[in-house]
């Protein structure tokens, strides 16, 4: 551009290419701190795992990684996982764990959320009551839960309370009794922050909107269903992709609590890798299946957000 | 109904609670007796996790909770500023300034993938930076870790704030900088407070990276607790409880003071029509 | 079509008496305008007719049958938001039916109602768009129609017109009213703008502080105001209210007003007796009814002129004593710092007790 | 040394603090301590505790591995070789018995250490069940935090084969730990010190501990005339202390009374501890021993006595707590601890912290008694077997700058004289396993009399676990099939198979020369000892 053209350009516009620049310019600095973090947590590691998927090393090996091209084997790591039923059966675990949690914690969120957006007496005191459990440490909780759930413990207590003979469920030495005993716990701690979201969204549709179809005539449930809902969607979106994305991810209070125990009952992905890290120490298949991971959840989020940004243009 | 919802969900709370002020003799998990209430209660669990042991020979504690919980709040706190600080930079910039960036989708991914499958090159990273067993170290993977949180919170928040403010004071003259110190931020402060709140509860609550990155001078609440065990008795649940009770004190006090943000601050901007 | 009757209606938030003793009845067909300031208890009536919030004392009765006890689904009231709750996440038609649906009436009847609705209302061409983004008067339209569908008993309407800017709103009124006439429905409508009342309403009933101060055309409002401030309130600008004392000319009685002068010597009609007349009164009369007059009684210097088109407002006023006067273009105007000599038609002079702030004297 | 930078980095740091001890290091030769330390001393001794009666049975003389060490970590110094600390890596609920004074009056062991070498000794806790991984991440990652790791012995192969701890040939042949002695040395003599502490015939470990499985049950039941008399009506046998796996199922079988809150044998069942109890079992089905190996490297355990075992495993379940899957160690003590269970095996250490005034969380203080391990009778003999496993081991870190200095705390720490004393210390978990230290009064003390001789009878009849190369994976494989057939979701058949076919694995990857060759020498360990029936 010549300097008259630009002199011409500030003459019209008070928003002038070179503030534009600028402001690019300001964009590209604000960001940079999160793009050289992300970078740092992102390059090397994903580099590293990927060369050392394609060999056999282990730290058994007494060879340091970046000499783990002498166990060099090429694709086996990948073909073993594919027929690796522990990892899948780990992965389907966590699909479990995800399909039964996260319903049941956006179900109770709403149902508080629908109970709290009214006002009631003591309202403020239930409401930091509920609160609780997203503040106490998942180790801590990992432990009440391990003695909650004793055969001796509070859990049968109650439940003996309904029942004529006394409850001694062995609820964490049952396979498949641990894993109901596991989501219980996660139940417990997220469905505060799944409240917490709904009660958001909950609050912000317009009070004005939910009378116009009270006077026309709706039922609470159809005003509920057709206008409540419809107006929360995005942030039920939201909170349902934060509780799966954590979820997927489930490890302390899970590993304190049973070890993945009894056996591999409660072993989810994070705990199966954990213990394929620190206890088998096959560390090239380690690297195997974190950029299957890596690969799978790129695709899947990617896949997401592209349609999540599409719904949110056409709102 | 909502008191039946609100009593279990006390259960647990309840009972670390009760953990906290029962005497060795009614702590073990495997005694016959779990008992609801403390039937003695007492305030050893406290002084023993603060090296002031009545008993001396339950165990030999080596180290006290003090440096542990030091460890946690400087972790956490450095952790949660990190995030904060990038997550709010980087939001802003793309709010204002972004076009087509494919930051946050990184961000998003970032979020995604589960820490543990970057254990091994992370330690190995740490370990040559010299970053083990350093609460540094820590608060850096823990900012990272809950960066995506934080940009993403701060980021609708951004969007939904009017630019014509921002733009008002710009034709006044004053600088960006100026306008994003004086103007935007103290908007925003709602938004920031709720966001780093949540940020620190993740840091704070965080068992697993402690556990891989910290080995004695650091190591954090969650990580110390699991080593509070004796052959005495066992495990030594009332001391774990006693920590844990203390170490909800932080996110409680903060989540106090924010209180009349929090929902607010949650609605991740999603409610604009 | 229904008459709603409040009777002693009254509502209180705690401490806070937002209304009390409201005494009010809308007849069948009528256009009711409740009129008054913000925090005046205009839309607490409103919301307790729709039976949002529930009065703590007094009755409202439809047609002879209170319905205190009725939800407000079933009380059959149209309600127009100010700023029409549009559910926008719905398509025009969808909007439409909403309450057809809601009541269960079956799909060919709700077709053919919608279809006519949106016939009558012009917005037969945009059934199928997204509610979101329509211009402002589609949206009033919309939100009467959605409303007017499903026939109810009377039409709230919440200041419909505030979020509309000034150019406009002219537009919207004659709509508005354009549309009452053709539902022919009982509606009550709530403002405080006097401008809107008065050009609409059959009726206008002005409110302040939770109380109801007058109830009558928009002529009698404006001839005859009951009260000081309904005096004040209505007419733009309002009433000049000055304080004077009751002197004894040749003539009759007649009005000291100190430094302004005396006023001429009063005509008064109706029930009360000009013996009756306390001593300390205040005398009002309409800034229009301010006449030049070289030979006038009063006497007021020019602070400033304000010119408005085709008429100019002058503001007059010595010590504390300040009048604004409404004048033709046609006639002359004084310069500011003149003292501007005129009369008042005696006829057109209202008195007020300044204790209790009531008309005295009554109307002519 | 396998990162160039690393060590660079490590050894640069190294010498900079060395540096510094010159100077500050001095002060302590001339610590009151030590000058009164030196004056308690018998005659003839150069070191060791002093202040408390029988003290001079912990002392040593010149020509003592104690004396040796002491000796030649202060040359070291002098030369300027020796560090200015010594980090030392450890299970959290053991520092105790290095740090706090025992008996009453003496020094704690590390203020000895410290007051005689004037080296510093800094130890790092450890969480219980992490101290493998702490380490592998410390050779992994070069973090060069320890100078010494202290890890369950099984792992010592492992360990070797990383090049991640130090080969301590060179130091055992100059300074003789004597870990032999016939009279005062490791059980079984040389061959004791070769299972310990070797591996591939080199010392690779040292050992500091003694986890020989040990088995208790409660004198108050066991004497019970009441209990007795409806036991014998039962079974026509008396109630004693089982000495075959048929009495110790029908023993626990009558005393496992839920409803009263006692269980009929507490032993651990969970994921990673469990199998310890299974070993016993398997091992005692044939005569010697039923391997888990034969001589060619064929595993054994998918046959008719590993199903038996393995079957009688499950069924035992039957006698225990519900939770038996879910509990580890410390809530196994706590139940025998407040009275829970009729029986338990345990470590050794099960009596001195149970069975101990000062525990007032222990309702069996006064309760317990040992016995050997229960057998099975194979023609005219019986054989009953216990094993080893866990054991804490020390090693040192091939990323120590002063691999020398740290194996001399290692000497001097692992002989019986400083070891006898540190055992007898009731503050942690390192557990007595050389003959001098089942003969100490001050252990037979804080042991019980009772239990010590069982314990060292019990030591005669161990096998040890696996330690070769690969003894997590294989213990991994056995684990998770065997918590597999407890939970219900494998037949005992399937658990042997699918271990079987792990196992195979494994040894390939291992490599089978290196394996066949571990096999023999973990064999040749194995005791042989035989009950008259």
């Amino acid at each position: 551009m010549s300097e008259m053209s630009m002199e011409k350009a500030e003459l019209a516009l008070p928003a002038t290419n070179d503030v534009i620049d600028e402001e690019v310019r300001l964009g590209f600095w604000l960001t940079l701190p999160a793009q050289c973090l992300v970078l740092f947590i992102a390059v090397f590691p994903i580099l590293m795992q990927l060369y050392i998927s394609m060999t056999d090393w282990s730290p058994l090996d007494g060879i340091p990684w970046y000499r783990a091209y002498e166990l060099w084997i090429g694709l086996i790591n990948y073909t073993d996982l594919a027929s690796d039923s522990r990892f899948w059966a780990a992965l389907w675990r966590t699909f479990v764990v995800m399909i039964v949690c996260v319903p049941i914690q956006f179900l109770l969120g709403l149902g508080l959320a629908v109970l709290f957006v009214d006002e009631f007496p003591g309202k403020r005191w239930f409401y930091s009551t509920l609160l609780v459990p997203m503040m106490v440490v998942p180790a801590v909780a990992g432990y009440m839960f391990f003695l909650l759930f004793q055969s001796g413990g509070p859990v049968n207590d109650l439940l003996s309370v309904f029942s004529s003979s006394p409850v001694r469920i062995a609820w964490l030495s049952d396979a498949s009794l641990a894993l109901v005993a596991v989501m219980a716990a996660d139940i417990w701690q997220w469905t505060p922050l799944m409240f917490l979201i709904l009660l958001a969204g909950m609050i912000s549709v317009p009070q004005d909107q939910q009378m116009a179809a009270v006077l026309l005539g709706a039922s609470w449930w159809r005003r509920f269903v057709t206008i409540v809902l419809p107006r929360m969607k995005t942030i039920i979106i939201i909170a349902l992709a934060i509780r799966t994305i954590e979820i997927f991810k489930i490890f302390d209070t899970l590993y304190i609590m049973t070890g993945g125990g009894p056996g591999v009952a409660t072993e989810t992905i994070s705990v199966y890798i954990y213990k394929v890290t620190q206890q088998d120490l096959i560390w090239g298949y380690v690297a195997a299946i974190a950029l299957v991971i890596l690969i799978v959840l790129s695709v899947v989020s990617a896949y997401a957000i592209s349609t999540m940004s599409k719904g949110a243009k056409v709102r | 109904m909502i008191l039946l919802l609100l009593a279990i969900s006390l259960v647990p709370t309840l009972w670390m609670l009760s953990m906290a002020f029962k005497p060795i003799a009614e702590w073990s998990a495997s005694g016959a007796e779990l008992t609801w209430w403390p039937k003695s209660p007492t305030l050893d669990n406290f002084r023993f996790i603060f090296g002031q042991s009545s008993s001396e020979l339950i165990v030999s504690l080596e180290r006290t909770a003090a440096r542990p919980i030091m460890a946690s709040l400087l972790a956490a706190s450095f952790g949660t500023l990190i995030a904060m600080t990038a997550g709010t930079a980087a939001a802003y910039g793309l709010s204002r300034f972004g076009k087509g960036s494919n930051l946050p989708l990184a961000l998003i991914q970032l979020r995604l993938f589960p820490p543990m499958a970057v254990m091994i090159p992370l330690m190995i990273m740490w370990a040559f930076l010299g970053l083990i067993d350093n609460w540094f170290g820590l608060a850096v993977v823990y900012g990272i870790v809950t960066l995506p949180f934080a940009f993403w919170l701060m980021k609708t928040f951004f969007d939904d704030m009017p630019r014509e403010i921002e733009d008002a004071a710009l034709v006044e003259g004053c600088s960006r900088l100026r306008v994003f110190t004086r103007i935007t931020l103290p908007m925003m402060r709602p938004a920031l407070a709720s966001s780093a709140l949540f940020v620190f509860i993740l840091n704070w609550s965080d068992y697993l990276i402690a556990l891989l990155l910290t080995t004695r001078d650091w190591v954090t609440i969650p990580v110390y607790m699991t080593s509070l065990s004796s052959s005495m008795t066992g495990q030594l649940y009332g001391a774990k409880a006693a920590l844990g009770l203390i170490a909800a004190i932080p996110p409680v006090i903060l989540g106090i003071a924010i209180q009349k943000h929090l929902v607010r601050g949650l609605t991740f901007g999603a409610l604009k029509e | 079509m229904t008459q709603i009757a409040l009777s002693n209606l009254g509502k209180k938030f705690g401490a806070f008496t937002a209304l009390a003793q409201m005494n009010l009845t809308i007849g069948d067909g009528e256009f009711v305008a409740l009129l008054g300031p913000s925090g005046c208890g205009k839309s607490t009536t409103m919301n307790m007719i729709a039976g949002m919030v529930a009065p703590t004392e007094g009755d409202i009765r439809f047609d002879d049958r209170s319905i205190l006890n009725v939800p407000m689904s079933r009380r059959g009231v149209g309600f127009v938001f100010q700023n029409y709750a549009i559910f926008t996440h719905m398509s025009v038609r969808d909007n439409l039916s909403y309450g057809l649906r809601a009541q269960g009436v079956s799909t060919p009847e709700r077709n053919r109602r919608v279809s006519a609705m949106a016939d009558l209302l012009q917005l037969t061409p945009m059934l199928d768009r997204q509610a979101a983004g329509l211009s402002v008067n589609i949206l009033q339209r919309l939100a009467i129609g959605r409303s007017a569908v499903v026939e109810p008993a009377i039409f709230l309407l919440d200041e419909p017109l505030s979020n509309v800017d000034a150019a406009f709103r002219s537009v919207m009124r004659s709509e508005l009213k354009e549309l009452q006439r053709q539902f022919s429905q009982t509606m009550v409508y709530v403002t405080h703008d006097q401008l809107e009342a008065m050009t609409m309403a059959d009726r206008i009933a002005v409110m302040d502080h939770g109380k109801l101060l007058q109830v009558g055309t928009p002529l009698e409002i404006y001839n005859n105001p009951q009260d000081i401030f309904v005096a004040r309130f209505i007419g733009s600008p309002g009433m000049n209210i000055l304080e004077g004392r009751i002197a004894q000319s040749d003539k009759g009685k007649l009005v000291d007003l100190a430094v302004i002068g005396r006023s001429a010597p009063l005509i008064l009609s109706g029930r009360a007796a000009i013996e009756d007349l306390p001593e300390k009164i205040l005398f009002g009369f309409r800034p229009e009814q301010v006449n030049p007059d070289p030979n006038g009684t009063l006497a007021l210097p020019v602070n400033f002129v304000e010119r408005i088109g085709a008429r100019s407002i002058l503001h007059l006023g010595a010590d504390s004593m300040g009048v604004k006067a409404v004048l033709d273009n046609q006639i002359t105007l004084p310069n500011i710092g003149d003292i501007l000599r005129f009369s008042i038609d005696p006829k057109k002079v209202r008195l007020f007790d300044p204790v209790s702030g009531n008309a005295v004297g009554g109307a002519d | 040394m396998v990162m160039k930078f690393a060590s660079t980095r490590r050894k640069f740091l190294s010498t900079t603090t060395a540096a510094g001890v010159v100077a500050i290091g001095a002060p302590f030769y001339l610590r009151p301590g030590r000058v009164k330390a030196a004056e308690g001393l018998a005659d003839g001794m150069v070191g060791g505790p002093t202040g408390f009666a029988g003290a001079e049975r912990y002392q040593y003389g010149p020509d003592s591995p104690e004396g040796r060490a002491i000796e030649a970590a202060r040359s070291l110094k002098a030369a300027g070789k020796a560090p200015e600390r010594i980090v030392l890596g450890l299970s959290d609920g053991s520092i105790g018995q290095i740090t706090q004074p025992f008996p009453a009056g003496a020094p704690s062991i590390k203020d000895l250490w410290e007051q005689e070498t004037g080296i510093k000794l800094d130890i790092v806790g450890v969480p219980n069940g992490q101290e493998f991984t702490k380490v592998m991440q410390d050779i992994s990652t070069n973090g060069g935090a320890f100078d010494i790791y202290a890890v369950e012995w099984n792992r010592l192969g492992d360990l070797a084969e990383t090049g991640g701890i130090v080969n301590l040939d060179e130091y055992v042949a100059a300074h003789r730990p004597e870990w032999d002695d016939v009279d005062r040395g490791y059980v079984g003599g040389e061959k004791g010190v070769s299972l310990l502490n070797n591996y591939r015939g080199s010392t690779y470990g040292v050992s500091l501990d003694g986890d020989f499985q040990t088995w208790n049950h409660r004198t108050d039941l066991f004497s019970d005339p009441k209990e007795q008399k409806a036991f014998a009506d039962k079974h026509g046998y008396a109630l004693a202390p089982p000495k075959t796996w048929k009495e110790h199922d029908e023993i626990a079988a009558f005393f496992h009374r839920p409803d009263e809150g006692l269980f009929g044998s507490t032993d651990l069942r969970n994921q990673g501890w469990g199998y310890t109890n299974w070993y016993q079992r398997y091992v005692s089905m044939a005569s010697p021993n039923q391997y888990l190996f034969a001589d060619d490297g064929t595993a054994l355990i998918n046959s008719e006595q590993g199903v038996a075992a393995t079957q009688e495993y499950v069924n035992s379940l039957a006698h225990h707590s519900p939770d038996a899957i879910s509990w580890s160690w410390p809530e196994q003590y706590g139940n025998f601890a407040s009275g829970g269970a009729a029986m338990t095996c345990a470590f050794s250490n099960l009596p001195k912290f149970l069975d101990n005034a000062a525990n007032e969380g222990s309702k069996v203080t006064g309760k317990v008694g040992s016995h050997l391990p229960p057998g099975r009778v194979h023609g005219d003999e019986m054989v009953r077997r216990s094993v080893l496993w866990l054991n804490l081991s020390a090693s040192v870190s091939a990323q120590s700058a002063h691999p020398e200095a740290a194996y001399l705390l290692l000497q001097w720490l692992g002989s019986s004289r400083i070891y006898s004393w540190m055992t007898a210390n009731p503050g942690g978990y390192f557990d007595p396993f050389q003959l001098a230290n089942f003969a100490d009064p001050l252990v037979r003390e804080t042991y019980h009399d009772y239990h010590m001789d069982v314990v060292r009878e019990t030591v005669r009849r161990t096998v040890p676990t696996i330690n070769y190369p690969g003894a997590t994976a294989f213990h991994n494989a056995l684990d998770e099939n065997l918590v597999a057939a407890l939970t219900g979701s494998m037949t005992p058949e399937q658990a042997m198979q699918n271990t079987e076919r792990s196992w195979k694995r494994i040894a390939r990857r291992v490599g089978e020369e290196k394996l066949i060759e571990a096999i023999t020498a973990n064999k040749a360990a194995w005791s042989d000892h035989m009950d008259p029936v």
